[in-house]
């Protein structure tokens, strides 16, 4: 399906990623944006809030981040393609709610720009340490996408895929980008509208009589239909059967939550993408993902210089985590670098799915700055020197931590 | 451990007072080492402490048995500067957070010193159920019409066409009268202020600092970076001058009559001033009740 | 430090495993409860609330969890013990505040009673779906430390060891167990107040004028002080240095941060608590945590009366998790089972710390009944026929009438 | 609950808005038949978020008539409540409310709700309509579960205002923390005895306290512009041809459904 041309402002512009975000909702067909501000994601809101009145489109600033979600939900269950903005705090607030929309296979988008936690930690700078919570931050078991784009071009770009994926697999699809990327500003260019493909939302158009809110067509997803159509809808949170009335057995609600989570888990190949350069034939592979791929680009150039055959791995959707490819890449080389802007999360995948085949070594970062490329450097050299296998990440010791915690071994267990 | 700061830890904040070179009269309430502050040029907050400042010198209360708390934004910066046990806790929750505090301790002498987009926008429902239930704290709440630490994003308090960033065509939502909100809900105390009324502001400090009960005092206060720049409104000085030719002092005035409107008349004044029992009292009654007997609170 | 005595209900009794959870509190010298009822934990507001007025303990109800865990964060700061109680959708709730008490480094607890999810769910039927969620669930890095309770009596011991950790390392402490445990009746002892042992807070003794709340000792944890001992401290949920005051920079961040993390890695080996049975000879190993370890003894039983050499390995506590010891007996068996009440969650930790030396067998359970051991006995036929050692998780699917 | 139904099929009748236009985000579970009976769209959603959930549907489709149900009597959604009451959105509100004081009128009543209703035993209410009056709601009632024809009045009546109205139902209704086996029956007959109607009385007169017999009626009708009726001026006013006036064409339905040739 074409997207509608009244909302893509065509052109080539020199933006931040934050506003690349909010233009490309808006290309994508969203209407609809409930939000709170939050440094550093306020950006978006605004750029959207700007274009959005002559679109036909709206931007309302709700009271809470509580409530910025709910509206979204609320919003995509009247026919709209919705979204919110948010950054780390604001995300934690949105949790139960997650929840609300994998229960209800709601379509929507999250937004969040990433910057330094725990708590209120430091607004203005960046990190990646909600990587985990986009996956595990509700309670109750669900799966569902998310996302790291590395530029703003990206950010225009994915935020239309996130919004395909979402009406696709009717799962809530999170963005995690970073302050970096946010706050970068490049070139974006902003295709015509004909050139922007959109999903559809999957409607239903058989007989009004015969519809079952939550019956999955063959690849698992049901087809939704609009509030106010005469559909007499029964929505709930609770475990619902497929006319959406709530079940009280415990059968029920393995089956239920088992097509909750299986509808991404068995589609998984078609949603991941990856950006992979250099692999073959490579003894370490970097893995990484967000801005964190950008600075890895420096490290590994240094360490080709070096001769040491080093592949590329960027992980463009990190969930679903891409298990399969990374096994198999365990099996040929050497070891995995990991560099993140956090303690070690995605790393602990890369440390699963490499089942002791290979080293899995940790580039971490506190946050507030991305890494200097000479650590993720020092790191693959290291990687590629090591013989034997070692188990658990190895976490490598920055220059950063050894200047504030002093020297001691280079590495640590 | 200190000597791990890296020397650019120490650089940015210079920890000996002595370099800053001068000994400021309210040293004794105010952290100096923290001082300068990053408020703006011509922003209100920091009249809004000097009243604070004032009048905990005034109010005849032990401040070692007095706590703080903000939350996030400009004015959530407050607890920070002020020399109490102070909290700087997450957006919108610096009442729940504070009645943790009186309700573990009542002991302690509770403030909570926060924003308008703080105070009533993500925390509203904390505003108000802090106000039923009667927590004895004294919330002091500067109102600078928007959301001035994310840079001006429109706040429930903004008025109707005001323009802000997320409402670059005006704002399209009637504000908050937040002492009416206070008062339906429950509030002892309830008084407005712009910072102009320094003397005002300080003396209703004290009277609220020693009322029993929740009082939320309401500081009117320019924002000269945002608000009055977007709305070309001029500078900090400019407000002051709007602030001394469009406020009235109305005591006891309905509650109901106190919206304010975009650069139209302020009516500041105290408002309501009544006692009912707080949260403490009727959970000891209670306890009384099925105990047959008065049990020391916490 | 021995406990005050007022708290202690000395004896045997029937308990159930949230009435359990009341008394542990209350013996560990819990004074301010902090919450919001939510099914299916409400029988520790009532026990609290029935018992409060005989220990002078203090109660309140707040609007929302948000604020019930502000409060309780806001509590622990007056010298109090405090803790609050939730279930799953109640626990998204509070994790904007489990990230505050984290930096700030508050001691706390924070009972969650899971019940089958996502969102609203089945509000009185058990599960462990929130396993990951108190790993990860707030946004930035942090470590936690959860205990996994299984039984009543592990109820009142685990309620009692969650306070005493969190004293200790100044962190909330995660007691999460699940419905089951909660409504189950059993025998709980409740020793004599002497005998039981609880962490004191580890307060600044110095000179007012030299204290840093934020002034980390070797072992990476700071001293507390009370709100109104005249320290005049300031703390903030900002990264900051020592002094509490927030600085923005990239060395800070690290240096505040990371010993958050350091603080509970360095010394998972002091805090991890696990029960193993029959381990030595086993060529199957049960990892089981909560009700589920229930189940997994038993089928061990009835597996070992069969002929197959089973062990049990249950995590009291899940998080930190014990790598190094997973890692080791994965070299040791030919297989690891693990049951839970979600669609893989620890699994995938167990998966990760046997580096591709065994088979990890994934069991969903509950569906046939917690302590239900079918499913679990199938399972583990089916490893012994497993000859190699697979990539990944091997699932056990159930056999559906 | 059942008579909270009633009453409300009744004044879904008399209002004249068709129940298929009418969504009811609540975080009350109703039963499906009761769902069935009504014909309307039920969104049982996360506790307390029924007013921003149905802010969302009606922004998403403006043409629908929203009706949140609260049952957590204004204490986790207190703060979408007062917010929705100050935009002035277009929904009516009906807050459930199961608080009755130990004591009201001088009379022993029963304790109806047990400590962890959402009120504990030491607290007191909110006076819920001079809330929602103080934040801009234009219209407030109060009716207890006997009071099923005013009630069913009150809903018609409510239906058709333009803007933010709320009605509060005083009623032992199952509250899904509070167990039903803890409401006591001759709480109707308590409601019988100690109410008292007056409509117009001011709010502020109007809260539940132990000296006094209940209050209930229709207490405020005002008028004001709604959220997106001060949307529209202000943008046109300020953008004006280039903007496009939300949510006056009525979106295209796409998905046919049964209402598709209206």
């Amino acid at each position: 399906m074409k997207t509608d041309p009244r909302a893509v402002k065509t052109g080539v512009y020199y933006i931040d990623g934050d506003v690349a975000a909010g233009l490309g909702a808006l290309a994508a067909g969203c209407t609809f944006i409930g939000g709170y501000p939050i440094t550093p994601s306020t950006e978006a809101a605004e750029a959207f809030a700007r274009v959005a009145p002559s679109a036909g489109a709206m931007f309302i600033q709700m009271e809470d981040e509580l409530g910025s979600i709910a509206s979204i939900i609320g919003a995509a269950w009247a026919g709209v393609k919705s979204m919110t903005i948010t950054s780390g705090p604001g995300y934690s607030l949105m949790m139960e709610n997650i929840g609300l929309g994998a229960m209800l296979e709601t379509p929507f988008v999250l937004l969040n720009i990433q910057r330094a936690g725990p708590s209120t930690g430091v607004p203005t700078k960046t990190g990646q340490a909600d990587m985990m919570q986009s996956r595990w931050g509700s309670h109750g078991d669900y799966e569902l996408i998310a996302i790291a784009p590395d530029s703003p071009q990206e950010m225009f770009d994915y935020t239309i895929k996130a919004f395909n994926l979402a009406e696709r697999y009717r799962c809530p699809v999170m963005i995690m980008s970073d302050e970096c990327v946010g706050h970068m500003t490049e070139k974006v260019v902003i295709p015509r509208a004909e050139e922007i493909e959109i999903e559809p939302r999957r409607f239903y158009t058989g007989l009004p009589d015969e519809y079952l809110p939550f019956k999955p067509d063959a690849d698992l997803v049901p087809k939704m239909v609009k509030a106010g159509d005469g559909y007499n809808l029964y929505i709930t949170g609770l475990i619902h059967d497929e006319r959406g009335y709530p079940v009280k057995n415990e059968e029920f609600k393995s089956a239920y939550v088992r097509r909750l989570v299986d509808k991404i888990r068995l589609n998984k190949d078609k949603i991941i993408e990856i950006k992979e350069e250099g692999i073959s034939g490579a003894e370490v592979i970097v893995v990484s993902y967000g801005i964190s791929s950008r600075v890895a680009v420096r490290g590994i150039e240094r360490a080709r210089e070096k001769g040491i055959k080093v592949g590329n791995l960027r992980l463009v959707t990190v969930w679903p985590f891409p298990d399969e490819k990374i096994c198999e890449l365990a099996k040929t080389i050497k070891a995995f670098v990991v560099p993140e802007i956090n303690y070690g999360q995605i790393v602990y995948e890369v440390d699963r799915c490499s089942h002791g085949k290979a080293n899995v070594v940790l580039v971490p970062h506190g946050g507030s700055g991305v890494h200097n490329p000479d650590d993720i450097f020092d790191a693959i050299v290291y990687a590629a020197k090591q013989e034997g296998k070692i188990e658990g990440v190895v976490e490598y010791k920055t220059k950063l931590e050894k200047s504030i915690f002093g020297g001691g071994n280079k590495l640590k267990k | 451990m200190e000597t791990l700061i890296s020397s650019k830890v120490q650089e940015a904040h210079p920890e000996d007072p002595s370099k800053i070179g001068c000994v400021h009269p309210m040293e004794d309430v105010l952290r100096m080492d923290r001082i300068p502050h990053i408020w703006c040029p011509g922003c209100g907050i920091g009249l809004a402490v000097t009243a604070f400042s004032a009048a905990l010198e005034r109010a005849n209360i032990d401040l070692d048995k007095m706590s703080i708390v903000s939350g996030i934004g400009c004015t959530g910066r407050v607890a920070g500067y002020v020399k109490l046990d102070s909290f700087h806790t997450t957006h919108g929750r610096a009442i729940a957070f504070a009645t943790g505090i009186k309700v573990a301790n009542p002991k302690i002498k509770v403030v909570v010193f926060s924003g308008d987009g703080d105070l009533i926008a993500i925390g509203g429902n904390h505003f108000i159920h802090a106000a039923r239930r009667n927590i004895d704290m004294l919330v002091i709440c500067v109102n600078n019409f928007i959301y001035a630490m994310t840079g001006g994003q429109v706040a429930p308090t903004t008025p109707l066409a005001a323009y802000a960033t997320t409402c670059p065509f005006g704002c399209v939502e009637p504000p908050f009268n937040i002492p009416y909100i206070a008062d339906s809900s429950g509030a002892v105390y309830v008084a407005r202020w712009t910072t102009l009324h320094i003397r005002r502001l300080s003396n209703s400090i004290v009277e609220a600092l020693n009322k029993k009960g929740f009082s939320v005092i309401e500081v009117i206060s320019p924002c000269a970076q945002y608000y009055s720049r977007i709305n070309r409104l001029g500078d900090g000085l400019d407000m002051m001058k709007f602030y001394h030719n469009n406020s009235e002092i109305r005591h006891g005035e309905d509650t109901k009559n106190l919206d304010i409107g975009f650069q139209k008349k302020i009516i500041v004044g105290k408002f309501v001033d009544r006692e009912r029992p707080t949260y403490t009292e009727r959970y000891n009654e209670w306890l009384s009740e099925l105990k047959g007997a008065k049990d020391e609170p916490g | 430090m021995k406990t005050d005595p007022k708290g202690v209900l000395t004896g045997l009794h029937r308990l159930n495993g949230n009435h359990a959870c009341a008394e542990g509190a209350l013996a560990a010298g819990c004074r301010f409860l902090g919450g919001y009822p939510i099914v299916p934990a409400l029988e520790i507001y009532e026990r609290f609330l029935e018992r409060a007025k005989q220990v002078g303990a203090t109660f309140i109800q707040m609007e929302d969890e948000i604020s019930a865990l502000a409060a309780v964060l806001g509590a622990s700061w007056t010298g109090k013990k405090t803790m609050t109680v939730t279930s799953g959708p109640g626990m998204s709730l509070m994790m904007e505040h489990l990230g505050l008490g984290v930096m700030l480094e508050t001691p706390c607890v924070i009972v969650n009673i899971q019940r089958a999810g996502p969102s609203i769910g089945i509000p009185n039927r058990p599960s462990q779906g929130d396993m990951m969620q108190v790993r990860w669930g707030s946004h930035g890095d942090y470590e936690i430390i959860a205990l996994c309770p299984s039984s009543p009596q592990e109820m009142f011991d685990c309620t009692i060891k969650a306070f005493n950790l969190s004293e200790r390392y100044r962190i909330p402490v995660s007691v999460i167990s699940d419905e089951y445990v909660a409504h189950l009746k059993e025998d709980v002892v409740i020793p004599p107040a002497e005998e039981i042992v609880v962490e004191p807070r580890r307060y600044y003794t110095g000179s007012k004028d030299n204290y840093l709340p934020f002034k980390r000792d070797k072992d990476f944890v700071p001293r507390m002080v009370n709100i109104g001992d005249g320290y005049r401290f300031h703390v903030t949920g900002l990264t900051h240095d020592d002094r509490g005051y927030p600085v923005m920079n990239e060395e800070c961040q690290e240096y505040n941060v990371h010993p958050l993390v350091s603080k509970i890695r360095n010394y998972a080996d002091e805090i991890i608590e696990i029960q193993e049975a029959e381990i030595d000879d086993a060529e199957i190993i049960i990892i089981s945590y909560g009700a589920t370890s229930r189940a997994a003894l038993k089928a061990m039983e009835q597996a070992r009366r069969s002929g197959i050499k089973v062990g049990s390995l249950k995590l009291v506590t899940v998080w930190p998790f014990p790598e190094k010891r997973v890692g080791e007996l994965a070299k040791k068996v030919n297989a690891f089972v693990v049951p839970e009440m979600n669609f893989g969650q620890v699994v995938l930790e167990v998966e990760r710390c046997s580096y591709g030396n065994t088979n990890v067998i994934f069991v969903p359970h509950g569906d046939k009944g917690v302590e239900n051991t079918d499913d679990l006995l199938s399972a583990i036929k089916h490893a012994t026929q497993e000859k190699s050692v697979r990539d990944g998780l091997i699932e056990y699917k159930q056999a559906r009438e | 609950m059942n008579s909270i139904v009633t009453a409300f099929a009744k004044g879904i009748e008399k209002s004249g808005v068709k129940p298929s236009m009418i969504c009811v985000p609540s975080d009350i579970p109703f039963e499906p038949e009761v769902v069935d009976f009504l014909g309307v769209d039920f969104f049982h959603t996360t506790r307390g978020r029924a007013i921003p959930f149905g802010t969302g549907l009606k922004l998403g489709n403006p043409a629908l008539k929203v009706v949140p149900f609260i049952g957590d009597m204004m204490t986790l959604g207190g703060n979408h409540f007062v917010h929705g009451s100050r935009r002035n959105m277009e929904l009516l509100v009906i807050c459930i409310n199961n608080f009755v004081y130990k004591k009201i009128g001088g009379q022993s009543v029963p304790k109806t709700a047990p400590a962890f209703s959402p009120y504990s035993t030491f607290d007191e209410p909110f006076n819920i309509p001079h809330l929602g009056n103080s934040c801009g709601a234009l219209y407030t009632a109060r009716w207890t579960a006997l009071h099923i024809d005013e009630l069913a009045n009150s809903i018609a009546e409510a239906l058709n205002k333009r803007g933010m109205s709320m009605i509060e139902i005083l009623a032992p209704g199952p509250n899904y923390y509070t167990d039903i086996k803890h409401i006591e029956s001759n709480v109707l007959n308590f409601y019988y005895e100690n109410s008292v109607i007056k409509n117009n009385e001011d709010p502020r007169n109007v809260e539940i306290t132990p000296e006094k017999k209940i209050v209930v009626g229709k207490f405020t009708d005002k008028e004001r512009p709604t959220f997106l009726e001060t949307y529209n001026t202000q943008l046109s006013s300020v953008l004006g041809d280039k903007f496009i006036p939300y949510g006056c064409v009525p979106p295209q339905n796409k998905s046919g459904g049964r209402n598709g040739g209206d």
